[in-house]
């Protein structure tokens, strides 16, 4: 158990497993933001998928990390974007709820 | 092959298990709590475990960069936005419940049980003999000024477009009223 | 993981104890000694404070359009730095001016970030006209 | 861009000056007063709640119970509790009760007060948690040890005696007597 | 082993030392308050009033912890716990003296950046998890305050980083020197802002451990207390003592990145003293300032960070970066 | 204390007063106070004894018109005085003008009403401060100002259903 | 409220700004609308501490009523025995001796830097300046001691008597106002100094809460808040009582109609009160401090009188209607406050809501006098 940390596939099956509560979240949720948010963890699991063959199988260790600093700084522009759009929705609409969006378009 | 428990690398072993745990539990709480400011904190609390798995990962600065961004900048930005436009609670208790929940939870499970098993089950390139270099922070910091410069400077531009795209989505409904 | 780092991580861990430590402990403290029952006449104890009134309308309001903006400005910021330390760290050792005009480039960019909501007036707290009630 | 300059610069200077003040004030003595442990002396006008003043010739108070404290007291926070005796000039004050619950200090009644029985006390530092520790009986106060008897004049005593015979013997005087308010002791509540 | 035990005297020390701070920087502020004021300040309890944070702890303690009706439980009782936690954990990476360090991590400052960072997020949950309206206003000031000033403090500290060439805050006190002018605030061979960078990361330590003239999230005049409205016996204590210790580190931060850690001025025995001098001088102008000036607006605040210090700050990388290159 | 010449020739011709110029300071005066239910009109007052340089008495329906006159001439409505005078069965409601520009000049405006069907009509749009007073009024005399935007309980509590300022209020 | 913020589909809530805050110094209600952090309206609520001073003046005897006087506005009590005792005075026809009315103005004077010292003091502290306060609480009990020392009580105040005031005042009193008047001019520079010249506090008073000369005429605000406005009245100048006119000071007035004029108003009244008492002192004359004959049972004429003194607040004014008995029939308060602060909503719409309650603290409310 203890030796876990040095193991490749521990960090592929977290990867996995958060990248499955992400979609978990996205279907679940009814509204935008809660999708967000689930959005967020598919992507920090590909990040750990990243850093995860970065470490274990990568000739040069820093391509991975740098792949991964740039998914943070696209995760924080497409946060910013995407809660913008959430609240221009909902300024609109007053509602950020998926079902209530489908209604108002027909 | 085990380390003896109270030996730095026992420890460090414990501290692993806990992170994964703090990571799972973020997880949970992130996506099955009915406020969204729980699930705010729960993707915290999940970010503060996959910085744990980063560090191990021998990339102590990624590690912090998603303190610094993920639980700092991206999370209070999210709370924000729910402080703007957070549905009625009492709409959403309703809504979350019975098929959907547990479609989402099928759903979900199936796919991360497909990816651990091909990750497992998969056939990876041996690892390099040789590393190129160690990964340090000065190593990342060099190609960022050498091979990555332009994607260096292009994430500027996209973050520029970025922040001032959703400031003017967000003004512009102000300015309607 | 080698031994340096498994150190850091050691120390981190442990003074993540202490703090907590130092944040549980007088909580429990208080648990252990606190009084539990309390001089409830009016049983209005545990109603939340709004200057001694009852709570208008619910707790959680939609609020704060113009700290949205602030943090969104700062999250530009804030992945800014993300690429600055590395670069930073390794300025020194590299010769020649292109560090130089490629800090200058990002730096610039970025700051249009900041022109924009001046200019938009994003920073300007006018008072705001509402017609009479 | 100039203005936004200055604006600092000016903005810097009048904070520096700022502290400068409270650092000289940090090294001045403080002016606290240690209130339980010592405290200020009152000045002789000061008003706390009235007391009787003791008459130095008699060794006892003025009073004559004529009651216009009673009367002038805005709050109605005097009660004087008089009796007629035997052989005395006048009414024997009884009690002079004071409820200081109420009492706003205003002076009414010391100005009222024709004798020039009462007074002002430079008491200031009254505590306490009870409601009754602020029902003076102000009597009582002056002679806690004990209320002396008023002297009696065996003149007036001797008069008095006749007249209430006279009385006896002549009912039809009786009530007239007793419209005086002099015969019968007069309580008040 | 010998680490462990290493470890675990300074976890101790640690302990003591913040114990202590938190308990007597209280002190501090209310005897330099009253002196300030032409008061005396506490002086009743122990020889000048020296048994006060006693007293003080002994009431909190015996006070009842009361959750609101309907406040959010969990948030609510999390938020001072999480806001405790990473002040006291970055305690780790302080160097006090060149030997006296709990741990030299070779990313320290930035991982002192990151750990703080999560406060502004406990802040919110706190203000949030109150149920109460006075306190997510104050909150959501408070953090908008956080994370605007700590957008200069990242570009000051870069400027250090630019410098210096190292993350490693022993090592940035070792490079400064052992006289005066090798300190980074009079490296005005480097860049003649260093001053004004000194200032202005000052300042923002100032915000950041939410002082007066910044103490926006708990605006008495305003908001009642702000985020910790709600909170009453020790859950205000944890906020209280967890702004003491955001305020040690805060100075901490600011003596070793521009006013050399524990080097001497004048190149004579450098040692914990000179930093605990320099720290605790720090502090006291906090104190200072805190009972000279009001408070400022929300937004005269958070247009100070970013139409003053900001672009100040952007400039000072700017000008270092160019000043490396040049000389 | 002057009284301003031109207000004084133009106060008549607004309250429509049926004894103008009935200015005779003190024999006046004291005749006037013999007979509460005063006649309209204006009256010159000595102000060292009163306080207030005129004197005008008008019909209820006519004050809006003389605050509109007074607003016009720029001065100031200090406040809004309700008594019961209960024995002739009237409300009077006293308005009390006064300018702050320059040279003073306090004119009182009194208007009387049933007191079995006190409404009077409000000033409010006129002059905003007399919201509050009115409103105050209202609450403690039960005079109804009609057209007052917010007739509601002020300074007593909300559910207070009684007039403590009439003369026949019983506590 | 709910039907606005449908209405207008905007996100508003409502906040309770006191009775219990520490804003309001007393037992104000602000109910103010927000939308974010602008006031979309706020309005005052009154009544926490009613006492129906009105009804007692007409329950008790002209006499009686005067410890009523001290508990209106107590910080400024003392021109309110001005008040009433010119009042009587005046419907009684009682000539009050001259030494009186100096004494009268003296201590008037006194008290009225007093109060503005506090009101200073506080508002420095609304604005979250705690240092301040201190300072002038320090000056302030000099006050309360010279007060004390010749009226007997420190804060409400009952010293005025129909016909003159209850004591005369002894060299001790004089010497220590001279003293203590030299002490105070050269704090008021230092308070500029430490505070109206501190960037941090211009930025948050300048320009904030205007309000035109013609809102304050609509609304009859009077004192510091008219002359803020830029209008030059003030009673002790334009409707001259006791000795005023004998006295030489200036109405500091100024027109910027914003938070800080009226502040500045306030510090200058110091700095002018100051000279008045100066001024008096050096003319203070000898003789009584009563009127010979002031009848014990008053009963002033019927009819109705009316008079105006200039409070710390603003114009305060009584009028009172006396049917001829030894009580009034009605006696009515105007005080300045209750007509300051009814302005509050109009002008505070569309403020931050920071600078709503800056502007507030520049009324200077004293709540006990607005509820009567």
């Amino acid at each position: 158990m203890l030796t876990l940390s040095s193991q490749l596939n521990t960090y592929l099956i977290m990867g996995a497993v958060l990248f499955g509560f992400g979609i978990f979240g996205l279907l679940r949720r009814p509204s935008l933001i809660g999708m967000l948010i689930a959005v967020e963890l598919v992507l920090s699991g590909a990040s750990i998928n990243f850093m995860a063959f970065n470490r274990f199988l990568a000739p040069d260790p820093t391509v991975g990390q740098i792949i991964t600093l740039f998914i943070m700084a696209i995760a924080a522009a497409e946060a910013a974007i995407s809660l913008s759009i959430v609240i221009a929705v909902y300024r609109n609409y007053k509602s950020i709820e998926v079902e209530d969006l489908v209604e108002l378009k027909g | 092959m085990n380390p003896s428990l109270f030996s730095p690398e026992g420890l460090a072993g414990i501290i692993f298990l806990i992170l994964i745990g703090v990571t799972i539990l973020g997880a949970i709480i992130a996506t099955c709590t009915k406020r969204l400011i729980r699930s705010v904190t729960g993707l915290a609390v999940c970010f503060v475990g996959v910085a744990g798995l980063y560090y191990f990962l021998n990339s102590p600065f990624v590690a912090m960069m998603e303190l610094l961004i993920y639980v700092g900048a991206v999370c209070v930005t999210i709370a924000f936005a729910i402080m703007l436009a957070e549905p009625d609670e009492a709409r959403l208790a309703r809504k979350i419940s019975g098929l959907s929940g547990g479609l989402a939870a099928i759903c979900g499970g199936a796919i991360a049980f497909a990816l651990g098993y091909a990750a497992v089950n998969g056939t990876w390139m041996a690892a390099p003999a040789a590393r190129a270099n160690d990964g340090s922070l000065k190593m990342i910091g060099e190609s960022l000024l050498t091979r990555y410069s332009m994607v260096f400077e292009l994430i500027s531009i996209v973050l520029l477009v970025a922040i001032i795209g959703s400031m003017a989505l967000a003004r512009g409904g102000r300015r309607e009223e | 993981m080698e031994q340096q780092a498994l150190l850091d991580l050691l120390y981190v861990a442990a003074f993540t104890l202490c703090g907590l430590g130092f944040g549980f402990g007088p909580l429990l403290i208080v648990y252990l000694f606190s009084p539990r029952g309390t001089r409830n006449l009016v049983n209005k104890t545990r109603i939340p404070i709004e200057c001694g009134m009852e709570t208008i309308g619910p707790a959680w309001i939609r609020y704060g359009i113009v700290y949205y903006l602030y943090a969104l400005m700062f999250l530009a910021f804030d992945v800014d730095v993300l690429f600055l330390f590395p670069v930073a760290a390794v300025y020194n050792d590299f010769p020649g001016m292109r560090g130089f005009v490629e800090i200058v480039l990002f730096v610039a960019v970025l700051s249009l970030a900041i022109v924009y909501a001046w200019n938009k007036g994003v920073f300007k707290w006018e008072r705001k006209v509402y017609q009479q009630q | 861009m100039s203005g936004y300059f200055k604006e600092i610069i000016t903005g810097l200077k009048s904070l520096a000056i700022g502290l400068q003040i409270t650092n000289k004030e940090f090294f001045t003595k403080p002016i606290t007063l240690q209130y339980p442990h010592e405290s200020v002396k009152m000045t002789p006008r000061y008003r706390g709640h009235i007391e009787l003043v003791k008459d130095p010739q008699t060794g006892t108070h003025r009073c004559i119970a004529c009651g216009m404290c009673e009367k002038g007291c805005p709050t109605g926070c005097i009660t004087v509790q008089a009796e007629k005796r035997e052989g005395v000039k006048g009414k024997v004050l009884t009690a002079y009760i004071l409820n200081f619950t109420t009492c706003s200090l205003c002076g009414q009644c010391v100005e009222n007060c024709k004798p020039e029985a009462i007074n002002f006390s430079n008491e200031y530092n009254l505590a306490s948690t009870r409601r009754e520790d602020y029902i003076f009986n102000l009597l009582q106060k002056l002679h806690p040890e004990g209320v002396p008897e008023p002297e009696i004049d065996p003149e007036l005593l001797k008069k008095e005696r006749e007249k209430k015979e006279a009385a006896k013997k002549e009912p039809a005087k009786k009530a007239a007597a007793k419209e005086g308010g002099e015969s019968k002791a007069e309580e008040k509540s | 082993m010998n680490e462990l035990i290493r470890l675990l005297a300074y976890m101790l020390g640690i302990a003591a030392f913040l114990g202590l701070n938190l308990a007597y920087l209280g002190w501090v502020e209310r005897k330099g308050a009253g002196h300030f004021q032409r008061r005396t300040g506490p002086k009743e309890v122990g020889p000048y009033g020296l048994l006060q944070p006693l007293a003080d702890g002994l009431k909190l303690m015996s006070k009842q912890l009361v959750v609101p009706t309907n406040a959010d439980r969990p948030l609510y009782m999390c938020a001072p716990i999480l806001i405790m936690v990473p002040s006291v954990l970055l305690f780790v990476a302080i160097p006090f003296g060149e030997h006296l360090v709990p741990r030299e991590f070779n990313f320290g400052l930035i991982m002192m950046f990151a750990f703080a960072s999560m406060a502004g997020l406990s802040i919110l949950i706190g203000g949030w998890g109150s149920g109460n309206k006075y306190s997510l206003i104050a909150g959501t000031r408070a953090v908008s305050q956080n994370v605007a000033y700590e957008i200069p403090m990242l570009i000051t500290a870069i400027n250090i980083v630019l410098i210096t060439g190292s993350l490693d805050l022993n090592e940035i006190v070792r490079q400064q020197g052992s006289y005066i002018w090798n300190w980074n605030v009079f490296r005005l061979d480097k860049s003649i802002l260093m001053p004004v960078s000194f200032l202005v990361f000052f300042i923002c330590s100032l915000a950041e451990t939410n002082r007066t003239p910044f103490d926006l999230g708990e605006c008495e005049g305003e908001l009642v207390a702000g985020y910790h409205t709600e909170y009453g016996g020790m859950g205000f204590g944890l906020f209280m003592m967890a702004e003491y210790a955001n305020l040690v580190i805060g100075c901490s931060l600011t003596t070793v990145l521009f006013l050399g850690g524990w080097q001497c001025p004048f190149g004579l025995f450098p040692g914990p003293h000179w930093f605990l001098l320099k720290m605790y001088f720090l502090i006291w102008c906090f104190v200072w300032i805190r009972w000279t000036y009001p408070r400022t607006t929300f937004w005269g605040l958070l247009n100070l960070s970013w139409k003053y210090l900001i672009p100040f700050s952007l400039v000072n990388l700017l000008l270092t970066a160019l000043f490396i290159k040049v000389f | 204390m002057p009284a301003e010449q031109p207000q004084e020739a133009a106060a008549p011709v607004e309250v429509q007063a049926e004894g103008e110029g009935e200015g005779k300071p003190k024999p006046k005066a004291k005749k006037e106070e013999d007979a509460p239910p005063r006649k309209n009109g204006l009256i010159e007052t000595e102000y060292a004894k009163r306080g207030a340089h005129l004197d005008v008495q008008i019909n209820p329906d006519q004050v809006v018109s003389a605050a509109e006159f007074l607003d016009g001439e720029g001065m100031t409505l200090e406040m809004v005085t309700g008594v019961d005078w209960i024995k002739e069965n009237q409300f009077e409601v006293i308005y009390d003008y006064s300018y702050t520009g320059g040279q003073l000049l306090r004119v009182v405006v009194r208007a009387r009403v049933d007191r079995n069907k006190p409404d009077i009509a409000t000033v409010c749009h006129i002059f905003g401060g007399a919201n509050w007073h009115e409103r105050e009024t209202w609450e403690l005399l039960g005079i109804n100002f009609v057209g007052h935007p917010q007739l509601e309980h002020f300074l007593l509590p909300e559910d207070a259903d009684f007039f403590p300022l009439r003369k026949d209020f019983k506590p | 409220m709910s039907s606005l913020a449908q209405s207008q589909l905007r996100e508003t809530f409502e906040l309770n700004i006191g009775p219990q805050h520490p804003a309001t110094h007393g037992v104000l209600r602000i109910k103010v609308v927000m939308d974010g952090e602008y006031i979309v309206r706020a309005e005052p609520i009154l009544g926490y501490i009613h006492r129906m001073h009105e009804k007692m003046g007409e329950n008790r005897t002209w006499n009686q009523f005067w410890p009523n006087m001290g508990r209106l506005d107590y910080l400024s009590a003392i021109a309110y025995n001005h008040c009433y005792a010119c009042l009587v005075e005046r419907a009684m026809g009682i000539e009050v001796p001259e030494r009186a009315e100096y004494i009268r103005v003296i201590t008037a004077e006194l008290n009225r830097i007093q109060s503005h010292l506090l009101g200073f003091g506080a508002y420095i502290m609304d604005l979250g300046g705690f240092t301040p306060l201190m300072y002038a609480m320090d000056e302030r009990e000099q006050i309360l001691d010279l007060l004390e020392s010749v009226t007997g009580s420190r804060l409400t105040y009952c010293y005025f008597r129909f016909g003159g005031v209850y004591n005369d005042i002894d060299d001790d009193f004089i010497t220590g106002t001279r003293a203590f008047i030299k002490r105070f001019r050269p704090q008021i520079p230092m308070y500029h100094k430490l505070v109206t010249g501190n960037v941090i506090l211009m930025d948050r008073l300048n320009g904030v809460g205007p309000i035109s000369a013609d809102l304050c005429r609509k609304y009859g605000a009077t004192g510091p808040v008219l002359r803020g406005s830029g209008v030059n009245f003030d009673v002790r100048r334009n409707e001259p009582y006791g000795v005023y006119p004998e006295l030489d000071f200036d109405i500091p007035v100024y027109h910027e109609c914003d938070s800080m004029a009226r502040y500045m108003v306030r510090m200058d009244e110091m700095v002018q009160s100051c000279r008045i008492i100066e001024n008096a002192l050096n003319k203070l004359p000898e003789g009584p401090v009563m009127a010979e004959k002031v009848p014990k049972a008053l009963k002033p004429p019927k009819g109705d009188f009316h008079f105006a003194v200039e409070a710390a607040r603003g114009t305060f004014s009584m009028r009172t209607v006396s049917d001829g008995t030894n009580t009034s029939y009605r006696m009515r308060l105007r005080s300045p406050t209750y007509s300051n602060v009814s302005l509050f909503e109009e002008a505070s719409r569309g403020m931050l809501l920071s600078d709503a309650l800056a502007f507030l603290g520049s009324l200077d409310p004293v709540i006990p006098e607005m509820d009567r």
